[in-house]
């Protein structure tokens, strides 16, 4: 297995040293068994076979043995789960957010960031939500995994105990690029987790309406440099001529901020020929007016 | 399927064998069942969620015509019973007679369906109209549900008739006697059952206030 | 399960329903359906019908149909027995399900 | 028809492709099946083969994203809903539950027949997907919601297909069950009927009682994409936690409609191989009963991490785990039947063997997954896909070519060539675990399945698992080529008995069986199916 680094870690291999130990006994003992009997019960060896219609001591006891057996498999199993619903009052609450295709992470203060700083040996809960379909949170090296369903309110919390880097990956398919939906968390002594929280976001001169696509990730499909990645990119796109489909009917339309806000609200309307309907899923209530205006404003300016 | 060999088989699957008929028409019942009874589990978990928009909604249908069609539902169970009753003790004519007012029930059934849907299409609480869409969340799961399964409970009921239609043909035929009546006995084993998940579907959709 | 009888020759004794059981079969199914709807419409006083008694008196008229229209009285114990073990299937399946959304 | 056609068999019987897809024959039947099963097996596993090329190094090799998504899904409807639900019931059931019962059909021919023009429709809907619109699915087989009603491609069709291959399933178990009850040969008691037609019997209910439940689901599904809004919506006050518990009461049961038939086919083999009589018949028979049961009431296992309740998760796990009890049973039982016998090592023997084995791999990686600790690290990684893939493939397909080494003899009245069988079967072994077993260690390492892309730590049990595909096709074409060679090898005709030790009513009569299946009276052994102190005289 690969690094533990939380509390947990334990509860959950062990339980899978239990079950895989005993799972091993049981194979390769009957495998074993079952070649002896292949070979010296061979037709050559064993002309005349004996007819054992079967035997109910033995039955009795392979049921027995078996389901005691399972028993101490599911007590382990659930002796190594049990900790992980159970969140400890002081845990740092922090809320996770996906979309198709990121995570976002909101802290207390309301600071948001793409990966998860946290400090070590302190227990934090994380509060699943999900934009659009559904996306599961998986820290392989915390040995924790939750699904995060729309309109949904599951969570999950660790403890970790092992300062590093660790991935974060979305383990429930969630289209397209759920492959690259990947995130890191960063686990920090407390000093530096203090220091993580009070440093000012870095300042950015960046362009709203850049900060907004980047916040939505609208820039995992569309590229800024006319190269194309899932949708068309937004280099050059304002004020060009675009041949759409609206109802199975192609027709020329300007691309004008009336219709990048329709595209982004209600993006099915008008298909971009040549894409597929539904990639795009609508971004209605996710991004505000304003924000389209930014964003609108900002692709004026990608030329 | 012409049989070559010299001597034949005691059991045959080509011979006729009333018993095994039935026993197919019970299963295929059982599968019924329980492609309503998913519907009913969304139902019943929808309803736990949602309660107070389940109960506001359900004011909304129409427990008189709810009531009357239960009634129909109920008699025409009836007439089809009595017509095996009528072709077993050898009386063709009045099995028939009695399927043509089974059949003339199932009708009456959905034509008045067909009024109170209408009604709540016009109202606009459909998928699609404004009114739906401006519904509160567990109400338009309501009425989502309601047309969902009384639609295919509707269904059910027009395979019923077409059945109900075949078991007339064949009988004025000839085809179906007092010795060989199984198509009678399960077109009423089918008529029952669309009648038991009516039973269940009117008190959950109309009464429960 | 046995149904070794199953094999025997196929003489089995056909009970015909007279219409007048047909008829009381009908006159008990009328009757629950109007305690059903009483008690939903004009039991204003009576609180409102639980979802539990509807089902009840619904279960009851099932039963009505099946035992009698259906002809399950008169048929092979078989069929009972395979009516019950649907039944009871289809109860589990909810019960699971309702376990998990009350406990969440 | 002359006289002379007493023993005129099934296959000469009727000439002409309308003879064929037409016929009310229940061999021709199984046989129509199988040509079509075969069919789209090798379409789906041309897709796997695909997929593991893409998956060989990290990065785009040969597809993009979406195509590998289509890709994937199109291999799991394939597999599941056209290969292996419909696999051995479909085709050897249909072919020898009535013979093995010492009838001559099932209680509703016609109706077999339309099965399988349902399957067929079925299988051109799925297909079908490939052609128009914005293609296959690319949701997972599955088709989680909302993920499903919000993509734009062909998901409609896709369940729909899956909806009418339902209705098959549902025909097909029907039609055994009745058949089962009121078809045995006189003598033949529930107690006396072979093993295979037990397994047949437990399947049948489970597809019979589960299916519907899928039916309707996935037409929920259609509702909500044609009306835009729906059932599992949650800005509507709906859950999509919901219909993945309407998936999994269907599917859970239905990975035992894929696996108790193979466990009929196991009993079989063991008793013919071995020589001797099956170890605790009782045991096997109920134990599959006792599985088809318990097994309705275990799907939450598929859902651990979807945010249920603390109570339901436990009550889950205990269940998961003791639905592996009977399995556990046949297992001991099997290996139990092999004692003291006198034991013939042929092809259909060495693919049993491997069954067992590599079945025990799946179902204890199942007892893994079923632990709620380690479900929560292992769910959708590729721990589950190996997992599936040792029950399914290894457990389950291995057994269909198990069975299908078996009955060639008798199906066709043909024989292959046994050596260039073992070499293939080893061949094909060796792959199978190259392919898979790596694909369980990435699991624990943590990789997530449904992945185009992966991870670099993650791309040396992918690469091994790519070199086991290739392995495993050459193995699995070398054996399909020695079948299909054995169709032209001249020899002499086949015996009724090929085997020299079946016990089972089909070993009566002729290979290939005639018409009516029997051409003399079938004589049941003195006590029991597996009676071999009284194993009544074959004469040719
Ligand atoms: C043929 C099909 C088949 C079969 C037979 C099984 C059998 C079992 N399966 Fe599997 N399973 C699938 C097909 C199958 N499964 C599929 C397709 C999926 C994935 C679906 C998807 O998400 O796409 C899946 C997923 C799956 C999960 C969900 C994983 C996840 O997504 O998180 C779980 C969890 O509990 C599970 C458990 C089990 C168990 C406990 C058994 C048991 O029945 C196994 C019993 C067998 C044995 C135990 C071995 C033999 C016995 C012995 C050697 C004796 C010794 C035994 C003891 C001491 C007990 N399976
Ligand atoms: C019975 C069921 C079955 C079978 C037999 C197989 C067989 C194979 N499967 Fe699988 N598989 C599933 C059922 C099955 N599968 C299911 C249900 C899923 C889940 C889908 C989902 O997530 O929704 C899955 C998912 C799945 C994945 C995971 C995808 C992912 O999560 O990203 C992978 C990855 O490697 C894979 C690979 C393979 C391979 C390489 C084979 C091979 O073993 C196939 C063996 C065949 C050969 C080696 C080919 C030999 C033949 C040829 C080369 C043909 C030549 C062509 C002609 C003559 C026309 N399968
Ligand atoms: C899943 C990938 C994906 C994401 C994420 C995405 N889009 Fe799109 N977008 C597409 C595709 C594909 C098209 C072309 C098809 C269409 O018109 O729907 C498109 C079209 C558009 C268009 C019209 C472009 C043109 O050339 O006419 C605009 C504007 C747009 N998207 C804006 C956005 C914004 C803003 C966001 C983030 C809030 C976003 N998109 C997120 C895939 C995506
Ligand atoms: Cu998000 Cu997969
Ligand atoms: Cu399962």
């Amino acid at each position: 297995m690969r690094t533990s680094a939380s509390t947990f870690a334990e509860g959950v291999d062990l339980s899978m040293y239990i079950i895989t130990g005993i799972s091993v006994f049981f194979l390769v003992g009957i495998t074993a068994v079952m070649i002896f009997f292949v070979f010296r019960y061979s037709k050559k060896r064993n002309p005349k076979a004996t007819n054992i219609e079967g035997n109910n001591t033995l039955e009795v006891v392979w049921t027995v043995i078996p389901t005691i057996l399972v028993l101490i498999m599911f007590y382990y199993g659930w002796m190594g789960y049990k900790p992980m619903r159970e969140v400890p009052d002081d845990a740092i609450v922090i809320e996770a957010n996906a979309q198709m295709w990121k995570f976002s992470f909101q802290y207390p203060d309301g600071r948001v960031s793409d990966t998860l700083v946290v400090p070590v040996n302190r227990p934090v809960k994380l509060n699943l939500h999900s934009r659009d379909v559904l996306h599961s949170l998986f820290i392989p090296a915390f040995r924790i995994k939750e699904d995060m369903v729309p309109g949904g309110n599951n969570f999950l919390w660790f403890n970790p105990n092992l300062e590093g880097r660790y991935d974060i990956l979305c383990a429930e398919y969630c289209g397209q690029l759920h492959s690259f939906m990947l995130s890191s968390v960063t686990v920090v002594s407390d000093s530096e987790y203090q220091s993580w929280l009070t440093s000012a976001p870095a300042t950015t001169d960046e362009h709203p309406g850049l900060a907004v696509l980047k916040q939505n990730a609208c820039l995992t499909c569309h590229s800024q440099d006319g190269s194309k990645i899932i949708g068309p990119s937004f280099k050059g796109i304002f004020g060009k001529t675009e041949t759409v489909v609206t109802d199975g009917v192609e027709r020329e339309i300007v691309i004008d901020s009336a219709y990048i806000a329709r595209s982004i609200k209600d993006p099915n309307a008008d298909l971009v020929k040549g894409y597929m309907k539904g990639l795009m899923v609508s971004y209605e209530g996710v991004v505000t007016d304003e924000q389209i205006a930014d964003i609108v404003n900002y692709i004026k300016n990608l030329k | 399927m012409e049989h070559t060999s010299a001597f034949s088989l005691p059991n045959s699957g080509h011979n006729r064998d009333a018993e095994a008929s039935k026993m197919g028409m019970w299963l295929f019942l059982f599968t019924e069942l329980l492609l309503f009874g998913g519907l009913f589990i969304v139902y019943m978990v929808y309803r736990s969620l949602n309660p107070e928009s389940f109960l506001l909604a359900s004011f909304e249908l129409d427990v008189a015509m709810g009531t009357f069609n239960t009634i129909v539902l109920l008699v025409s169970s009836m007439t089809i019973a009595m017509s095996i009753t009528a072709i077993q003790t050898g009386d063709a004519k009045k099995s028939i007679f009695l399927l043509y007012t089974t059949l003339g029930l199932a009708i009456v059934f959905l034509i008045v369906k067909y009024f109170e849907w209408s009604a709540k299409i016009h109202h606009g609480l459909f998928p699609g109209f404004e009114v739906y869409d401006g519904l509160p969340p567990g109400e338009s799961l309501f009425f989502f549900l309601y047309f969902f399964m009384t639609g295919l409970h509707a269904l059910h009921i027009i395979i019923g008739g077409i059945i109900i239609s075949v078991v007339i043909y064949r009988t004025k035929k000839g085809l179906v006697t007092k010795e060989k009546y199984t198509l009678t006995e399960n077109a009423g084993l089918y008529w029952h059952l669309v009648d038991l998940i009516w039973i269940y579907l009117f008190p959950l959709f109309y009464l429960i206030h | 399960m046995s149904h070794t009888k199953d094999n025997l020759p196929k003489e089995e004794q056909v009970h015909i329903t007279s219409y007048k059981d047909h008829f009381s079969t009908l006159i008990a199914l009328l009757l629950l359906t109007v305690i059903t709807v009483v008690i939903s419409v004009f039991g204003a006083n009576l609180r409102s019908l639980s979802v539990f008694t509807a089902l009840l008196i619904a279960t009851v008229k099932v039963i009505v149909v099946a035992y009698y229209f259906m002809h399950l009285k008169y048929d092979k114990k078989v069929y009972t027995w395979l009516v019950l073990i649907v039944a009871i299937l289809f109860v589990s399946f909810a019960v699971l399900t309702s376990i998990e959304y009350l406990n969440r | 028809m002359t006289s002379t056609a007493l023993n005129l068999n099934y296959l000469q019987a009727k000439k002409g492709i309308f003879s064929w897809i037409f016929s009310v024959d229940h061999k021709r039947i199984g046989l129509l099946y199988l040509y079509s099963l075969i069919t789209f097996f090798l379409v789906g596993a041309t897709l796997g083969v695909l997929m593991r090329l893409e998956l060989l190094n990290p990065g785009k090799d040969l597809f993009e994203a979406q195509t590998y998504n289509q890709i994937f899904t199109m291999h799991g409807v394939i597999m599941i809903f056209l290969f292996i639900i419909p696999s051995i019931p479909a085709v050897f059931g249909n072919f020898f539950l009535p013979i093995m019962l010492g009838t001559d059909d099932v209680s509703f021919p016609r109706l077999n027949l339309l099965s399988w023009w349902i399957y067929i429709i079925g299988a051109i809907m799925a297909l079908s997907t490939l052609l128009f619109g914005d293609g296959p699915a690319d949701t997972g087989w599955t088709f989680y919601v909302p993920y499903s009603v919000k993509t734009g491609t062909n998901v409609t069709m896709s369940v729909l297909a899956a909806f009418v291959l339902g209705f098959s399933s549902i025909l097909t178990g029907l039609n055994f069950i009745v058949t089962i009850h009121r078809l045995k040969t006189p003598g033949m008691t529930f107690l006396k009927m072979p093993l295979f037609a037990w397994a047949l019997y437990a399947t049948s209910w489970i597809q019979l009682l589960a299916t519907p439940v899928i039916g309707i689901t996935l037409l929920m599904i259609v509702a909500e994409r044609v009306f835009g809004v729906g059932l599992f919506d949650p800005s509507i006050g709906g859950d999509p936690i919901l219909y993945q518990h309407l998936f999994w009461i269907y599917s859970h049961p239905a990975v035992y409609i894929m696996a108790l038939p193979a466990f009929g086919i196991i009993s079989e083999l063991l008793p013919t191989f071995s020589n001797r009589t099956i170890f605790g018949y009782k045991a096997i028979a109920f134990s599959s009963l006792a599985i088809a049961f318990v097994g309705y009431f275990v799907w939450g296992h598929h859902m651990f991490t979807s945010g249920m309740s603390g109570l339901a998760r436990i009550i889950y796990s205990i269940m998961t785990f003791l639905v592996a009890i009977p399995t556990a049973i046949k297992v001991f039982n099997w290996v139990a039947t092999l004692y003291k016998g006198s034991i013939d090592v042929q092809p259909p023997l060495l693919y049993g063997l491997g069954f067992i084995f590599q079945f025990m791999i799946g179902g204890l990686s199942g007892l893994v997954l079923g632990a709620l600790a380690t479900d929560i690290h292992l769910h959708d990684t590729y721990f589950v896909v190996g997992h599936f893939h040792y029950v399914m493939f290894g457990g389950t397909g291995f057994a269909f070519f198990g069975a299908l080494h078996y009955w060639y003899p008798k199906i066709w009245g043909r024989m292959y060539n046994k050596l260039v069988a073992n070499i293939a079967f080893f061949i094909l072994f060796i792959g199978f675990n190259l392919l898979y077993f790596p694909m369980m260690i990435a699991g624990l390492m943590g990789m997530p399945r449904r992945y185009y892309d992966y991870l670099p730590e993650f791309h040396l049990p992918n690469m091994i698992s790519t070199y086991g595909s290739w392995v495993l096709a050459i193995g699995l074409l070398l054996m399909l080529g020695n079948l299909i060679a054995g169709f032209r090898r001249k020899h002499e005709k086949i015996a009724r008995n090929p085997w020299g030790t079946g016990i089972t009513l089909e070993w009566q009569t002729l290979s290939p069986p005639p018409v009516a299946n029997f051409d003399r009276m079938p004589v049941l052994p003195k006590d029991g199916p597996y009676d071999y102190d009284h194993k009544p005289e074959i004469k040719e």
